[in-house]
């Protein structure tokens, strides 16, 4: 519901990630963290969400 | 609404007279035109001063906890939205059924008063409420106007009008509204492209002075600490820089997720007429969609944030 | 004293030709209200707009105003220094000022510019503002101004009183800011100073007519610990949700908060508004707070406006009767209602 | 070392291939250690320990199939061995978890002929397993047993081969009769076979052929249907047994053991864990092939059973440790040390560490920063606490290896040190960055830094944290008087302990007093009487007849039960319970069950035996139906006890009559373990065994002369009437399925109403609730001598419970409520699922919520979940969070 909201209201889905990750799987968090990575930096720095202060 | 009115005083005169209950939470008519008060009563003197009308926009289930007492019991009158909001308490253990004597009162819905205020120019003088129609006034103006053309938004797409709990009624139940499009004003957000969305939601909240109306007129809203008034962490800045509004807004609505009975108490409450609700309609229809949910009906229910199901969706775990 | 006339069709081009040397501050009206605010360039002051929701107090003193600033980055000369941040002295008008939000600016003057303290941020701003104001014609239901040491057409803290008279305005000149803001629009039509002052007085006398009157006579006479102690709280604040609108309405509540934030190697100091509402008012380092409860915020409230303010110093109360609150609060707790009751308690 | 999981994770040498040691060069290791940890001089010692009681746990090997010359395994370089393919799957093994083909060459390959082959190497379409290799099996090798744990590892494997080859990987096991007879796992089969799509193929296998040019591998064998398949595939897999070695059998000598004819150690069903000589026991596979939960419980039950003989002396060897004073350093200003470890190379010949150490210098509140070779060294220790002392330092970093290894040594050097040990953060600067990063020291070390950053913001952030004391009832409660409970209790009051035993019956003894005798032959009432007579003329134990549990209170160590006693409710305070409240045998609703006399439950024929009904000696024809309730969808588990137990009395029908015609149907028979000798034996002495699909049931028509049975048989594939005058159906255990006895103790059921335990692998004898444990067939179903080991095993785990009276603590990382700002809506309480949070009763902040510090693990379900932020984690609170995530941001 929390993703759904942000994307209500604008904000990119992509930002905000789930995952269930065990202490077991090193692979899969390598991948997640990897794949979340890239998708942030594809969306650029967030300007929604950041403040600026140098304002 | 005037025999309801009298059915209510009739009803707390005999609960404080036989020592039934020590309070009674209700409204009374208040100082200016178009405005009514939350108000105790706890003689029977005073019962008089109770009113029942269509700017009793407020949400009482707010003032129950506060004033509990010790032992026995207050009363409250509670529109459809209030006994959901006081089912929700209940459930959060912030009252306990056998503290409340709850006498329900049906609802046709509240007024807008921004809407009304817009169709006069100068200021309105004085309200007169006749079943469906009222009549409003001003120096320059006399204007009727049919209640249903003026309601709340809230009130327009509400579908329990009725109290979902009660110890007695104080009046017959009315007509529940069946809607088509109980989300139009959602999806109407939804349509929009996200820059448009962004920008309709900066926009909302441009004249937010963070007075936190919104919040301390929502029953849902009882922390002892906001998060917003935390100093460590900081959750969010407190000056007015947008993004500090935003969060704000934000997350006071993520807290009600699952809980709001979209009582419009949070916009009825702000001095700049912002909807607030076009954040907390957004999860209410979700909880709906995703959990079946509607908040403030079941007393054996935690809302379904609150718990886990094995069955909960989970698609957005990847 | 001089008046002048200034014809409605030569207003907009006097005002923009004012912006040469003034920022320009005025009425403007969106969905959710009137507010006064900076006017940008194509932008025209709404004259005849009702009250504003925001007091203009927010003209000198903004709802959060950063202050100063520092930097973190070690290789920075002067790093971990505060430093002030560079202020606005230029010239500014605020058009369409009522005369209750001038005297507001007044005794909010008190706590800002007085003997022991000046307050430099609001002082340089009140130094360059020009306060142009508009007698108010119609009062609304919640004006109550005239209880209050000033009224529709009271002329303090203003630099230029203007009437409507439909067609034009009809504006007397008090300060020598205000001369010579009216040289920089150009308005110069002289008007007779008898008969200008006439018809003020029937504008003043047919608006106050309409305006509720509160007793404000026995106050100073109530004993501190009699009224703190009265009764009546508990009904007066049961209402109350504890937001804070009615003291970021009210156009004399100068009360302000003082935060630091930080980010990456920038530090910045700025003030908020605060409000006594709120718990976190009083809330004590240590975790006590003396205005715990609900009912001694509200009574706080009351107190400072309508007898602490009174007692020390001697002005009237800390209120000018803009109705404001009134009109804002959510669950209508009326000032003029307290301080009825306030008036005319009796202790037994 | 053999696996990266062995323990202690050391390395060893070889003495048989070291150069240095056989010919006296190399010595390459003794150069390049930096912890001078090779010393060639050591030699093998005898050491003399004088020992009351002795456990054997000495384990298996895995049977070796190069003998068998028609599966190949020592020539085709496409078959292994089960054990070489779980190697293969693993993501540390030879392939890193990738599935391919000629997984037994190197990954690189050398030598000529193998880089040729691995240049055929490919990712498997088909892998076969064949079941049964060393096991079952009289004819190629001597061992008769089932290993019992070879079907449900080659499932396994089948399913996680196809999880990490893609789903169309086909797979095939060809198998005898599947055995997944332990808990969980008939639905991890029908899983395999209905959602992966495992094929499994009822055939065994003659032989394998390999076609040289692709090392392809031919099968031929015969179906069900009786025609004969050629099929292909790519590997196969041998699932190899289990077999105790000749050292094994050796030793056992030497101890003057018995052991049977395989190898195994020769126990009592009532005593199932003790050995022919007295004071020795034994545990695991060499107790009978066995899984790793029953393993798991052996070994408790062995350490009770040595631990009884020896009760009278218990403590009287132990040392206690002197306790360092603890300074206080609540309000002192952070003072920290930060410790970078090089772990010799493995994090110096990646990262920067002086330049590392250096940096930590300058961060805030840092005053000391060391570099060390090995943290973990007992000198470099004892100049940690040096430091600390002359330093006064009040919270330590370590930028080390991992926390899970080594936190606590570090935190027991704080505690000698006078340090609080939760003024202690360590980050992991091997693991999680010399190793990942080996080939970018720069960006290693600048994570380093980042990470050290973060651990000092955290550390600095650090609060004292106190372990509450528990105080231990030291009495116990057991909940049901069946041998389970009863053996559980026995174990408990011969080691000193009050025990109490709530049974709802009026006598004690459950379902045990059912049966006749176990499948080693002994008879089950006079076991039983005797135990009884053993528990109710102890001293220590009381027990309650007639007596129902009406609620239960309190947690780990002081529980308040309600007992009700002829409708009289008593209160009994205990620390510890144990829930041993069994199972009972299904009423069946078929094969007309209940409809003629003659057709009965196994139960019913036990009790013939027992009262040596003179009915039995007039019988000419005995049926057995198999699975009857089990393994079926609404009650989707194998019995586990029924197919031995129906052999057994087919047995004992022909030994009273050999001229009596015994029929078992079955599906699949499961006498795991040495029981399948029963199963051999059966069948020697003239049993017929003929095999049923569920979906084709034997059908029962009671006619007056006899019972008519028609089924088909599997090997002609026609319809067989059999006329019986006697028909014992195998009926499913069930279980009570109590929910209220799992609410009182917030312990959970299972779909079919068996409890659930702790750990399904290693913590099978207690709850994931502290204080409780449980035995018996209330678990699962299990046979007399696995319902006593279990009985044993959740003594001793209560007992290692108990026997911390007066040391056992609660962890400082919990959860605790800022009352100031809890608002009461109790998500809290809702969400935990081990009942730590409550609502405070009494106080000035009556109704807001409280944690039980015993109860609490410190999960943080309750923090996440709090709107209002009055939760914290204590050691990882949020401001210590965020503290990491800000220095994270602030750009060295």
């Amino acid at each position: 519901m929390m993703g759904n909201l942000l994307e209500h209201m604008g904000v990119e889905r992509d930002r905000l990630h789930f995952s269930w990750i065990s202490s077991a799987e090193a692979t899969k968090f390598v991948d997640v963290v990897k794949e979340i990575s890239d998708k942030v930096r594809a969306l650029d720095t967030d300007k929604k969400f950041a403040k600026d202060y140098t304002k | 609404m005037d025999t309801c009115i009298e059915k209510i005083r009739t009803i707390c005169a005999d609960l404080l007279a036989k020592g039934k209950v020590q309070k009674v939470i209700g409204f009374a008519e208040g100082s200016i035109p178009m405005a009514s008060r939350p108000i105790a009563v706890t003689s029977k003197e005073d019962v008089a001063k109770l009113v029942f009308n269509a700017t009793c926009g407020l949400n009482l289930a707010n003032y129950v906890s506060d004033v509990l007492p010790k032992e026995g019991k207050i009363a409250v009158t509670a529109k459809g939205c209030d006994s959901r909001n006081l089912v929700t308490h209940m459930v959060e253990n912030q009252v306990s059924r056998d503290q409340l004597y709850i006498i329900g009162v049906p609802c046709t819905g509240m007024v807008d008063k921004r809407k009304i205020a817009a169709l006069f120019e100068d200021e309105i003088t004085d309200f007169i409420e006749d079943g469906d129609t009222l009549t409003i006034v001003s120096p320059q103006k006399k204007e009727k106007v049919s209640k249903k053309d003026v309601l709340r938004h809230n009130c327009r797409v509400c579908t329990h009008r009725n109290p979902v709990v009660f110890d007695v009624m104080a009046a017959e139940p009315v007509e529940e509204q069946s809607l088509d499009q109980p989300f139009a004003d959602v999806d109407h957000i939804a349509a929009m492209d996200p820059a448009a969305r962004w920008a309709h939601f900066q926009e909302l909240t441009k004249n937010c002075i963070r007075c936190y109306a919104c919040r301390n007129a929502c029953p849902l809203c009882y922390c002892p600490t906001c998060f917003v008034d935390e100093s460590s962490p900081q959750w969010v800045g407190k000056g007015q820089d947008k993004t500090d509004i935003n969060t704000f807004h934000f997350l006071r609505a993520f807290h009600c997720a699952g809980r709001c009975t979209d009582c419009g108490a949070c916009v009825e409450a702000c001095p700049m007429g912002i909807n607030v609700r076009d954040f907390t309609r957004k999860l209410n229809k979700d909880a709906l969609e995703l959990f079946g949910w509607e908040a403030g009906l079941d007393m054996e229910k935690r809302p379904p944030l609150d718990v886990y199901s094995p069955d909960d969706p989970n698609d957005f775990i990847k | 004293m001089n008046f002048i006339t200034i014809d409605k069709k030569d207003w907009t081009t006097g005002i923009d030709k004012s912006r040469e040397t003034y920022q320009v501050f005025g009425p403007v009206q969106d969905e959710n209200g009137c507010q006064i605010k900076p006017l940008a360039p194509d932008v025209h002051p709404l004259m005849d707009a009702g009250v504003t929701v925001m007091s203009p107090k927010s003209v000198l003193f903004p709802q959060t105003q950063k202050m100063l600033t520092a930097t973190l980055d070690a290789s920075i000369e002067d790093h971990h220094v505060m430093k002030p941040v560079k202020k606005d002295d230029t010239p500014r008008v605020v058009l369409g000022i009522r005369p209750y939000d001038a005297r507001a600016i007044l005794l909010v003057k008190l706590n800002f510019d007085n003997p022991d303290y000046q307050d430099p941020y609001w002082c340089e701003a009140y130094a360059a503002t020009t306060f142009v104001g508009l007698g108010v014609n119609h009062p609304g239901p919640c004006d109550f101004s005239t209880s209050t040491g000033c009224g529709p057409f009271s002329e303090e803290g203003l630099d230029v009183l203007m009437a409507d008279l439909d067609d034009r305005y009809l504006a007397k000149i008090l300060t020598e800011k205000g001369e010579t803001w009216a040289g920089a629009c150009g308005f110069d039509t002289r008007a007779d100073a008898a008969e200008s002052q006439s018809l003020f007085d029937i504008l003043r006398k047919e608006a106050e007519k309409n305006i509720t009157s509160v007793d404000t006579d026995q106050l100073s006479e109530k004993s501190i610990l009699d009224l703190y102690e009265a009764p009546f709280w508990d009904d007066v604040a049961f209402s109350c949700i504890n937001c804070g609108t009615c003291t970021f309405v009210c156009p004399t509540c100068w009360c302000f908060d003082i935060q630091d934030e930080t980010k990456h190697k920038t530090a910045v100091r700025f003030r908020n508004w605060d409000t006594c509402m709120s718990p976190l008012f009083t809330h004590h380092a240590s975790g006590h707070n003396p205005r715990g409860s609900k009912v001694q915020r509200v009574r706080q409230r009351f107190m400072h406006k309508l007898k602490y303010f009174v007692d020390k110093y001697d002005q009237g109360i800390m209120c000018v009767g803009c109705g404001r609150c009134v009109a804002s609060c959510p669950v209508n707790i009326d000032i003029r209602e307290v301080c009825t009751i306030m008036n005319n308690y009796e202790s037994k | 070392m053999e696996y990266p999981q062995a323990v202690p994770l050391k390395y060893a040498i070889n003495p048989d291939v070291c150069l240095k040691l056989t010919k006296d060069k190399c010595g390459t290791c003794e150069t390049v250690c930096p912890a001078d940890a090779i010393d060639y001089t050591m030699t093998e010692e005898v050491l003399t320990i004088t020992a009351g009681s002795i456990i054997l746990a000495p384990g298996f090997k895995p049977f070796d199939p190069s003998k068998f010359d028609n599966y190949q395994y020592a020539n085709f370089a496409n078959v292994v061995t089960s054990m070489e393919f779980e190697r293969i799957l693993s993501a540390t093994g030879p392939t890193m978890g990738h599935v391919t083909t000629f997984p037994k060459l190197p990954a690189q390959p050398k030598k000529k002929k193998d880089k040729l082959l691995a240049q055929k190497r490919k990712d498997p379409k088909k892998i076969a397993w064949f079941q049964c290799v060393g096991s079952r099996d009289v004819n190629k090798c001597d061992n008769p047993y089932c290993s019992s744990v070879c079907c449900m590892y080659a499932v396994k494997e089948a399913i996680i081969a196809k999880e990490h080859a893609g789903k169309d990987l086909d797979c095939a096991i060809f198998f005898m009769d599947m055995r997944t007879p332990g808990k969980e796992f008939e639905k991890y089969y029908e899983t395999a076979k209905h959602k992966h799509g495992i094929n499994f193929i009822r055939s065994r296998v003659h032989s394998v052929t390999e076609d040289p040019e692709t090392g392809d591998l031919l099968i031929q064998y015969v179906d069900e249907m009786g025609q004969i398949v050629k099929d292909t595939y790519d590997m196969i897999v041998l699932s190899v047994g289990l077999e105790i070695s000749r050292e094994t059998r050796d030793l056992a000598k030497k101890l003057d053991i018995d052991l049977t004819e395989s190898g195994f150690a020769k126990t009592a069903s009532f005593e199932p864990v003790t050995t022919s000589r007295d004071g020795i026991y034994v545990s695991g596979v060499f107790n009978n092939p066995k899984d790793i939960p029953e393993s798991v419980l052996d070994a408790s039950a062995a350490a009770s059973a040595a631990g009884d003989a020896l009760a009278e002396v218990r403590n009287t060897l132990t040392k206690e440790f002197p306790a360092v004073p603890e300074t206080n350093v609540v309000g002192d200003r952070p003072n920290i040390g930060v410790f970078i470890c090089d772990c010799g190379s493995n994090i110096a010949g990646v990262v920067d560490c002086p330049n590392v150490t250096e940096y930590a210098a300058t961060l805030p509140y840092v005053t000391v920063a060391e570099e060390t070779t090995y943290a973990c060294s007992q000198d470099a220790q004892d100049k940690m606490v040096e430091i600390i002392k002359e330093k006064g330092l009040n919270r330590i970093v370590v930028a080390a290896c991992t926390p899970k290894t080594h936190e606590p040594l570090f935190q027991e050097t704080l505690k000698n040190a006078g340090l609080n040990k939760y003024l202690f953060e360590m980050t992991n600067i091997r693991n999680h960055n010399s190793w990942v990063h080996k080939n970018n020291p720069d960006i290693a070390t600048d994570k380093a830094k980042d990470l050290v950053r973060m651990a000092v913001a955290k550390a600095a952030l650090a609060q004292p944290l106190k372990e509450e004391k528990i105080n231990v009832n030291a009495s116990v409660m057991v909940v049901g008087g069946g041998l389970a409970g009863m053996t559980a209790a026995r174990s408990l009051a011969s080691q000193g302990y009050e025990t109490h035993i709530i049974e709802k019956k009026d006598c004690l003894g459950g379902e045990a007093l059912k049966l006749w005798k176990t499948a080693q032959g002994e008879n089950v009432q006079q076991e039983l009487d005797a135990l009884i007579k053993e528990i109710t003329s102890n001293d220590k134990i009381v027990v309650h007849t007639n007596t129902t549990l009406e609620g239960v209170d309190g947690f780990v160590g002081n529980f308040t039960s309600q007992l009700k006693t002829n409708g009289k409710t008593t209160a009994l305070e205990h620390g510890v319970a144990v829930l041993a409240t069994g199972a009972k045998a299904l009423e069946p609703t078929e094969y007309s069950f209940g409809k003629d006399d003659r057709i009965l439950r196994t139960l019913d024929l036990d009790r013939m035996f027992k009262e040596n009904d003179p009915k039995l000696d007039t019988v000419q024809s005995a049926v057995f139906i198999q699975c009857v309730g089990s393994r079926e969808p609404q009650r989707p588990y194998c019995s586990r006890v029924c197919c031995t137990h129906s052999v057994d009395n087919a047995i004992a029908l022909k030994e009273k009559n050999p001229e009596t015609d015994v029929f078992i149907l079955y599906r699949d028979i499961r006498t795991y373990g040495e029981r399948e000798l029963l199963y051999k034996e059966a069948r020697e002495k003239g049993v017929i065994f003929i095999r049923y699909d569920v979906e084709n049931k034997p059908e029962v028509v009671v006619e007056k002369e006899s019972l008519k049975i028609t089924l088909t048989d599997h090997v002609l594939n026609k319809p067989v009437t059999i006329h019986a005058d006697l028909l014992t159906l195998a009926a499913a255990l069930v279980p009570r399925k109590d929910e209220r006895l799992a609410n009182f103790f917030k312990v959970p059921l299972n779909d079919e109403g068996f409890f659930v335990e702790k750990h399904a692998k290693l913590g099978p004898a207690e709850f994931a609730t502290d204080g409780v444990f449980i035995a018996g067939s209330a678990h699962y179903p299990k046979p007399v001598n696995e319902a006593i080991t279990q009985g044993r095993a959740a003594a001793s785990r209560a007992l290692t419970l108990l026997a911390k009276k007066d040391s056992l603590f609660t962890s400082g990382t919990i959860a605790s409520v800022d009352v100031e700002k809890c608002s009461a809506c109790g998500v809290c309480v809702s969400i935990c699922p081990y009942n730590a949070p409550s609502f405070m009763a009494e106080g000035r902040f009556a109704g807001r919520a409280d944690v039980n510090a015993v109860l609490c693990k410190g999960c943080g379900l309750c923090v996440a979940s709090c709107r209002s932020g009055a939760i914290h984690l204590r050691g990882f609170d949020t401001n210590q969070i965020l503290s990491q995530i800000f220095a994270l941001d602030e750009v060295s």
